[in-house]
């Protein structure tokens, strides 16, 4: 087994939020005590409903917010509360998940992929030249483009200029947030597609965030599902979608319209009411209020993540029970 | 609403120290001083003797530190300290001037939105129309006068031409005498609050709900009634708070043109003839008066929106 | 054969822009019959939610209806006086919007919006217009509707909202629902819970649904009937189980293998995914002749340059493709 | 109104507003202060003085001419000088957040709470009349709606994806808001320059007003329609073309701000098509 | 014959606001208006006869070494309160005036007094030379050879009733012995005073109110005159041109002759200006009558030397500078300026002495080589310049009457900079002209010496000189029996004033 690139043990992120004088400040707790891991050229799936934390995550392992409590570690160096911005951004990077924000609408293409270049230090003209030619062809722009403004490409062009500034630095880990949901259908198959091939090309490893578990069960080696800011189940994608232990997981899957199937089979496993807010979560077992298995040892005892089976893990106090 | 005033209040609080420690400040570096500023009409010559003498008593003479530790003390139990010129206290002088000076600011007030969130209105509603360009070129207009001369032309007009109002005064405080200068102080905020108005109501029209109301099967004036206007009042609202807090301060040229007896033409008085305490007290009042406005503004948010009052 | 509840025959919708009118939809025909749900799908920007608002009457500058028409029950409504079509809307057709975040009055308490529908149409005093928005509130399954009707939207979560804008769609019992993406910005477990809950109450009061989305999965899974759209136009209009077994023009096809469908890979593997060449047309520069051409594996000359007519299937659907396989 | 019209409107009277400012020294007739001559006082406005002249028997067209450039001269510096300030404070408040907003913010607080015209009073007071204490006193009291944009703008850009992107990449903080927040924010700091500049004008009309205006003898419209408002019932010209010279400038700015708003604030736009 | 009843409705015109309602706590002409009507000095200003006569007493008689005056006072004044005024208030109001801690401007005449000094350095509690015969005579004795009327007689020598006074809040309750008394006063706008019934004058006042707008603004007060709202108005020269061409108006203009001499003075500490021909080149250089004419629309008197028109001792034979830049040019030449030199020139923005004026020289010496920059300034700021001497130039407006001596005094070598010596004058011949005048009893013989004073002052040319103020008062057609007060015109005796049926006001 390889050494991981990226370990995240016990990671947490607590926003305060309210004000002084307006109720009091209270915790958020965006991410609330995560285990991962990612080994180099693997992809990690990570699934879960809106505000459960995985943008969060992502900004952690990138440094943009600091971590209550936790340790990352990237290539076995664990970041300090002061990360190096300039070691981490050379190893980590981010493709996002909205192509319209996330390029500077004032800046070309050329600009945007050779500025990185050079403040990390390459300070050869040919050679800055030839790198973001190189990576321009690879995620398939043409070398015209690269003297035009953002606002001159379709969605898709954005993304693959998204996808290229995070590659223009060589990094070993992409993390990918949303990277096609902000896309027209008939788009996203290009954008996955390239992402994969990349992927094998260049041996980069991958944590595609999604809620599109289509995405996250084509793409991924393992996948972990996160709930309100922990993680609820993870394992290899097979275990995940095939066998899934989670109630939650479970749920998820239950309540993607499968063209060939009537959701009649399978409206028992669909989760009821209202995803609880991350201010002010519910005891014991996060999913306990929604769940259909709920039983009253659930509101008081969280379940811990615990191994199902070599590499599967779950946190429930039913994972036993199957289907 | 209690916790909106509590909070208002903590925030006001710094920024009344700050703005008495400016105030003073600034005025301490002034060129000239109140002596000389008796002879503002160039009429009077002054015995230099004396004028000694007054430095000293009123502690003109001592470290500026000394001073500004004796002003905070005052400043901080409401003694605004005695006016050089009249030698009354400035608390006095600024309540004489307070009753006429509110008259003049709400009535400017009530004028431009009397007349400004109407028009606004009605702009918006008839957006691309003869009415909307021609009420928006006069709101733009409004606001590119100079104060000083639209109140002579007021005057020109109303007093001399047409002799339907008195040209100047304060008369008995009444409305005769209060019309033209709330029109030359109430112009300019007339016409942004228009602007703002028009603005808002185009946005809210475009607001996702105004087309749930529509799909409901609503009528045009049910959909204004019922949904556009007190949406639009959260966005101007604001506006008038700012203009509104900032009108007595604005009001300094009105007052002197027209002989009203208000803060501001007391402060322009007070800068020429060096009244330094009088200038520090007029200062403070006007800031006062934004700070309060805008508090009560802020409390009018909590009852119309309810996103504030929950929040 | 019985009239069918709506029938929109050849609608064309202009787009004034920079001085220029274009074709912002064209050719488009469908209809719907009572108690039908029927699924109109394509991706954002081909014309699905401004067929709906000229469904509605509700088209605004610069849109317009430029021909075409609409019946309901067999009585056109496009040029009816604003007055009556106001009785119409909300009464019989009725709207549920994308965006529940922005669709309610942030400043009228959900009560008030729903029991307005009532005061509207069904004179209703105020009073017991309240009594049954509280009413309308438990239908749709909202806990402690009497709490509830004061709430004002800021205070209720996405799903919450999206089941008071169906609570209002849904008041004065209309003959259709118009439901432009009403998951789309919603989880999709709550995505799953309010799909069933509005199927669920449009079957008990026999309301037929225009359900409108990009989500081909969801419209096939819920619908009788499905139609695609692209660029303004509606390519293949299939029943729903068939358009998923047998995609009869490009572009369908195109949309069915590009979508990684869950469980497919471990039915067959992992398979790079199939693609669609090419971007979305933008509005004003649709391409002559067939409109997918661009970007349809089938090309031909014919394609570019004459549009290719509304062709009827064996079974019962239509097909807009010059090379239908 | 369509912002088209109104950009086109605005930019044009500016522009001649900046033109005749520009060519002043050529187009001026005879030297706004030299060339008085007592014999010529007060004539009306004919062919040999279009705009006539005044109590000094000066031409008040070579006037006007002149007054163009000290009347631009102060709006456009005193809004350089207002931008410059309110950005500073406002995209560093805005990006670094903390104390330094809060202390920023309470500095807005305070400028917004004190008139400007009082605050410029002030200054000029202690400053004496002339341009360059009206360029500071003007410049230095209206920042505060450009703090409160380019802090507003700073707090949403921050969040935009290029701008996490650009942190991501490794930049510092002074090269994100130079090169990513800055010139994304300049459309409404634009907007709202252009319309302090029509509020600098009139401010320095009225500081002249109030006796505190620009150092004579070189011609400010604002001091012109100032010494001119005890003639009006006498002669009138002398207050008309300063007057008009200023309505049209300011509403010219405001036009002109107006229809850079539509163009560059998108939502605007959206609005429009 | 008189009209009884009516509002007599008069304008303040030099500020937004009254000073103080306390008459020894302002210096203001402009707060004086009001003390005319509700005040009373002992001594007056006679405009029909132009001199000084008593006011509050009915005769004088001198000692013979002019020290000692004994006034028998006037039996039938009342203040307001309705008591009969004693020597006892004389007393206490020039005692009160004298408190050193308080700075009253009045102090200046009243130190005349023997003793005065002491209390106000608070050395004695009574000044020794004011002493009570009885009720009504008193009896001052003076320090120097001088005429009392000339310090008894400014507004802020006003005699005040000790118990009102002791009250407290006199400023907002004043009460004194003038025609009107006190009714209301609202800061900024205006003040109000009704008949005093038991004024001394038989059969006056005439008006039944009396109203003192203030209105600081001219062209306002041009408007309000013209729409009828007011009954006098002061004219700038622009509105006097307008006023006199106006067929109805120009029936209501009344100009007097004021005693201001209008200059700019010349500081001998910038190295040019102490050089004496370059002071007369710059008096050649001007063509001062055109601005005048012109500029000034004829308003004001072409300035001579420095003592005014009215003034006792003005030379009318006296020949202004005249008009000639060749010579001015030559003068230069010879002071060593060929080229000519720049200088500062402080000034403020009024209309009659300031701005305006320095703009129509600044072509004038620009032709013979001397560049003018303007500083513009407020007049606070100038007084304070001119007191301080950081001047190179600065134009004002300089009070000279109606006591010739104490103006030329101005000139004196031993008088301070502060007290009126702005040019720094220092010529011992000068001072010889002037001790002697000052010693003379002889009223011909000091006005005599005197004027040889003024045209060594013309000389000198210490100044431009420009002009001596023509103080010209609007006023409507219904108001009779003002007065062309050359002190200030704006200071009448609202006792004589009456108002016909034409008033709109009443
Ligand atoms: N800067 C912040 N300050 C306070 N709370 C925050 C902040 N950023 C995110 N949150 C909150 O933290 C929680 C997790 O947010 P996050 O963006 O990580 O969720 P997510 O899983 O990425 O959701 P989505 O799928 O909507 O992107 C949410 O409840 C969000 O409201
Ligand atoms: N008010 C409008 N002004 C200008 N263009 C408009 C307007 N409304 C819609 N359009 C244009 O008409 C076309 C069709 O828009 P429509 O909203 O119907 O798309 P849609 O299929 O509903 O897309 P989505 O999935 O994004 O909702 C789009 O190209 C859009 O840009
Ligand atoms: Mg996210
Ligand atoms: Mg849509």
């Amino acid at each position: 087994m390889a050494d991981a690139l990226l370990e995240l043990d016990d990671l947490a992120v607590h926003y305060q939020v309210g004000s002084r004088f307006q109720g009091g400040v209270k915790a958020l707790k965006a991410v609330d005590g995560i285990t991962l891991d990612v080994k180099p050229g693997e992809c990690l799936g990570l699934v879960g409903e809106s505000g459960c934390g995985k943008s969060t995550l992502a900004l952690a392992i990138m440094g943009l917010v600091a971590p209550t409590r936790g340790v990352i570690r990237l290539e076995g160096r664990a970041l300090g509360a002061r990360p190096d911005r300039m070691e981490t951004a050379r190893t980590v990077q981010m493709v996002f998940q909205d192509p319209y924000a996330s390029l500077n609408p004032r800046q070309t293409v050329r600009r945007t992929l050779a500025d990185p270049l050079r403040l990390h230090g390459v300070g050869d003209k040919a050679e800055i030249e030839a790198r973001v030619a190189d990576m321009m062809a690879r995620v398939g722009l043409r070398p015209e483009h690269a003297d035009r403004y953002p606002h001159e490409f379709s969605g898709g062009q954005r993304q693959r200029i998204g996808i290229a500034r995070a590659l223009i630095l060589r990094p070993k880990l992409v993390i990918c947030d949303e990277p096609v949901s902000a896309l027209d259908v008939s788009i996203r198959a290009q954008i996955i597609n390239l992402l994969m091939e990349l992927k094998d090309e260049l041996g980069l490893a991958y944590i595609v965030i999604s809620h599109d578990l289509g995405v996250v069960e084509h793409v991924s080696d393992r996948v972990a599902v996160m709930y309100l800011g922990r993680i609820v189940e993870r394992g290899g994608w097979r275990e995940i979608f095939e066998n899934p232990r989670h109630p939650y997981t479970r749920a998820l899957i239950a309540a993607i319209p499968d063209p060939f199937r009537r959701s009649a089979a399978t409206a028992d496993r669909k989760a009821r009411g209202e995803i609880a807010s991350a201010l002010d979560p519910p005891p014991g077992c996060h999913f306990h209020p929604r769940c259909p298995l709920r039983a009253d040892v659930c509101a008081t005892q969280a379940p811990a993540l615990e191994p199902i089976a070599d590499g599967h893990l779950a946190a429930c106090h039913f994972r036993d029970r199957t289907g | 609403m209690l916790a909106v005033l509590v909070r208002r209040l903590l925030n006001v609080v710094p920024t009344i120290a700050a703005v008495v420690a400016l105030v003073f400040l600034l005025f301490s570096v002034l060129p000239g001083s109140f002596i000389s500023g008796m002879n503002e009409d160039g009429r009077t010559t002054i015995d230099p003797a004396v004028m000694e003498r007054m430095r000293k008593e009123m502690g003109l003479d001592d470290p500026l530190a000394e001073r500004f530790v004796k002003y905070l003390g005052r400043t901080a139990i409401g003694d605004l300290g005695t006016s050089f010129r009249t030698r009354e206290p400035v608390t006095k002088l600024i309540a004489d001037r307070l009753w006429p000076s509110l008259k003049l600011t709400f009535a400017a007030m009530l004028f431009a939105i009397a007349i400004g969130v109407p028009l606004g209105f009605v702009a918006a509603l008839k957006q691309g129309s003869v009415l909307d360009t021609a009420s928006m070129v006069g709101a733009i207009s409004g606001l590119s006068l100079p104060k000083f001369w639209l109140g002579l032309m007021l005057m020109y007009l109303f007093a001399l031409q047409l002799k339907w109002l008195p040209s100047f005064g304060y008369g008995d405080g009444g409305l005769r005498h209060l019309t033209l200068p709330a029109i030359a102080l109430g112009v300019s905020p007339m016409a942004l609050l228009a602007r703002t108005t028009r603005a808002a109501v185009l946005d809210v029209l475009n607001a996702d709900f105004v087309r749930t109301a529509r799909s409901k099967g609503m009528g045009e004036s049910r959909v204004v009634t019922w949904h556009v206007m007190r949406n639009a009042l959260v966005l101007v609202v604001t506006t008038i708070g700012l203009q509104f807090g900032s009108l007595m301060g604005q009001a300094v040229v009105v007052e002197k043109l027209f002989s009203w007896p208000g803060v501001g033409s007391l402060l322009v008085d007070s800068v020429f003839q060096r009244d330094i305490p009088a200038v520090q007290g007029c200062i403070l009042l006007i800031v006062f008066f934004f700070l309060a406005i805008n508090t009560l503004i802020d409390l009018a948010y909590v009852l119309i929106d309810p996103r504030i009052r929950y929040g | 054969m019985t009239t069918p509840l709506l029938e929109v025959r050849d609608l064309r919708i202009a787009l004034d822009a920079g001085g220029r009118s274009h074709d912002a939809v064209g050719n488009v025909s469908f209809s719907i019959g009572r108690g039908e749900t029927f699924g109109l799908v394509g991706e954002s920007g081909c014309g699905k939610s401004i067929t709906a608002l000229s469904i509605m009457g509700l088209l605004r500058s610069p849109l317009s209806l430029a021909g075409g028409a609409i019946a309901l029950d067999g009585r056109e409504i496009q040029d009816l006086p604003a007055a009556d079509m106001r009785r119409l809307r909300g009464k019989r057709i009725a709207m549920i919007f994308q965006e529940p975040m922005t669709a309610l009055n942030p400043l009228s308490p959900v009560g008030r919006q729903i029991a307005e529908m009532f005061v509207l149409h069904e004179r209703a005093s105020w009073k017991e217009a309240w009594e049954r928005a509280e009413d309308a509130l438990r239908q749709v399954r909202v806990p402690s509707p009497e709490r509830r009707v004061h709430d004002y939207p800021h205070q209720l979560s996405g799903g919450m909202r999206q089941r008071v804008m169906i609570a209002i769609a849904l008041a004065c019992g209309p003959d259709l629902l118009v439901a432009d993406e009403p998951t789309t910005a919603l989880d999709v477990t709550v995505q799953a819970e309010i799909v069933d809950l509005m199927a669920e109450l449009c079957a008990a009061k026999g309301t037929a649904v225009l359900m409108i989305s990009h989500d081909l999965g969801l419209v096939a899974n819920m619908c009788e009937r499905v139609a695609v759209m692209y660029a303004g136009r509606i390519v293949e209009s299939q029943a729903a189980d068939a358009i998923f077994a047998h995609p009869r023009h490009p572009y369908t096809q195109g949309l069915i293998g590009s979508l990684p469908l869950l469980s497919a890979r471990s039915r067959h593997g992992r398979q790079k995914l199939r693609e669609i060449s090419g971007v979305v047309p933008s509005i004003v520069a649709y391409p002559p002749g067939c409109r997918f051409n661009p970007r349809c594996p089938a090309m031909t000359d014919i394609c570019a340059r004459d549009v290719p007519m509304a062709e009827s299937l064996p079974d019962g659907g239509l097909v807009r493709c010059h090379h239908h396989g | 109104m369509k912002g088209g019209t109104s950009l086109w409107v605005g930019g044009g009277l500016v522009g001649l507003a900046v033109l005749v400012g520009v060519l002043a020294p050529w187009i001026h007739l005879t030297d706004p202060v030299l060339a008085a001559n007592l014999m010529n006082a007060e004539i009306p406005p004919g062919r040999e003085f279009p705009f006539g002249t005044d109590a000094q028997g000066r031409d008040i067209y070579s006037r006007i001419v002149h007054g163009a450039r000290i009347s631009l001269t102060v709006g456009v510096i005193s809004q350089i000088a207002n931008t410059l300030i309110g950005v500073t404070l406002g995209l560093t408040a805005g990006y670094w957040g903390g104390w330094w907003d809060d202390l920023v913010s309470g500095l807005t607080n305070l400028m917004l709470a004190i008139p400007s015209l009082i605050f410029a009073l002030a200054i000029m007071a202690i400053l004496g009349p002339g341009l360059t204490s009206l360029l500071i006193a003007l410049g230095l009291t209206s920042w505060s709606y450009s703090c409160r944009i380019a802090r507003a703008q700073a707090l949403s850009l921050k969040s935009q994806g290029y701008v996490q992107a650009a942190r991501i990449l490794g930049y510092g903080d002074l090269r994100i808001m130079f090169t990513q927040l800055l010139p994304n924010m300049l459309g409404p700091l634009i907007v709202i320059a252009t319309l302090g500049m029509g509020g600098a004008i009139l401010a320095e009309a009225t500081l002249s007003f109030l006796g505190l205006g620009i150092r004579p003898p070189y011609p400010s419209w604002g001091s012109m329609l100032s010494e001119a408002r005890d003639q009006i019932t006498t002669a009138p010209w002398l207050s008309v073309f300063p007057g008009l010279a200023i309505f049209f400038t300011v509403l010219g700015l405001n036009l002109l701000g107006d229809g850079l708003r539509d163009i560059l604030d998108p939502q605007s736009v959206a609005r429009r098509t | 014959t008189p009209r009884r009843g009516g509002t007599i409705r008069m304008t303040a015109p030099y500020g937004a606001s009254m000073g103080s309602l306390d008459p020894h706590v302002t210096p203001r002409a402009q707060d004086d208006i009001l003390g005319k009507a509700l005040h009373r000095t002992l001594f007056n200003w006679d405009s029909a006869n132009k001199k000084l006569v008593l006011e509050l007493a009915t005769s004088v008689t001198a000692s013979a070494d002019g020290l000692v005056h004994t006034f028998k006072l006037r039996d039938d004044a009342y203040f307001h309160n309705g008591r009969k005024m004693t020597a006892d208030d004389i007393i206490f109001s020039y005692t009160r005036i004298m408190d050193g801690s308080k700075g009253y401007p009045a102090a200046r005449y009243i130190r005349v007094i023997k003793g005065a000094v002491d209390v106000e350095k608070n050395q004695a509690k009574e000044i020794s030379g004011l002493r009570k015969i009885d009720d009504t005579t008193l009896e001052i004795t003076i320090t120097d050879r001088v005429d009392p009327a000339y310090y008894f007689f400014a507004g802020s020598t006003a005699i005040l009733p000790r118990e009102e006074v002791e009250k407290g809040n006199f400023a907002a309750n004043p009460v004194g012995l003038g025609p009107f008394r006190f009714k209301e006063h609202i800061p900024g706008s205006r003040v109000v005073a009704t008949r005093w019934d038991k004024f001394y004058k038989p059969g006056k006042p005439y008006a039944d109110t009396f109203v003192l707008q203030i209105m600081a603004e001219a062209a306002a007060r041009d408007l309000a005159f013209r729409s009828k709202e007011i009954d006098t108005s002061i004219l700038g020269p622009a509105q006097y041109v307008a006023y006199r061409a106006d067929p109805e108006l120009s029936k209501g203009v009344m100009e007097v002759a004021e005693m201001f001499t209008r200059a700019m003075v010349l500081n001998p500490s910038f190295k040019p200006f102490s050089d004496k021909r370059v002071r007369q080149a710059i008096n050649h250089a001007i063509d001062t009558d055109l601005i005048i004419k012109r500029l000034v629309k004829d308003k004001a008197y072409r300035a001579t030397s420095w003592l005014p028109l009215s003034s006792p001792a003005y030379d009318k034979a006296l020949k202004p500078y005249a008009f000639d830049p060749d010579k001015a040019k030559k003068l230069l030449a010879e002071a060593g300026y060929p080229d000519g030199f720049e200088f500062e020139l402080t000034t403020s923005q009024n209309e009659s002495w300031g701005l305006p004026i320095v703009e129509a020289m600044i072509p004038y010496l620009a032709r013979v080589g001397i560049k003018v920059k303007p500083k513009l300034v407020e007049v606070t700021v100038l007084t304070e310049i001119a007191m301080k001497g950081e001047h190179q130039a600065y134009i004002g407006s300089n009070l000279t009457g109606p006591d010739s001596l104490a103006t030329l005094r101005c000139f004196y070598s031993k008088t301070p900079r502060t007290a009126c010596n702005y040019s720094s004058f220092n010529n011992p011949a000068f001072d010889k002209l002037l001790d002697e005048a000052a010693q003379s009893g002889d009223m011909a013989k000091r006005n005599d010496l005197l004027r040889q004073a003024n045209l060594l002052v013309q000389d000198e040319a210490p100044v431009w000189f420009f002009n001596y103020n023509k103080a010209v008062m609007a006023y409507q057609p219904w108001i009779h029996g003002l007065q062309a007060n050359p002190t200030e015109i704006t200071h009448q005796y609202v006792e004589d004033i009456w108002i016909d049926e034409r008033s709109p006001a009443k």
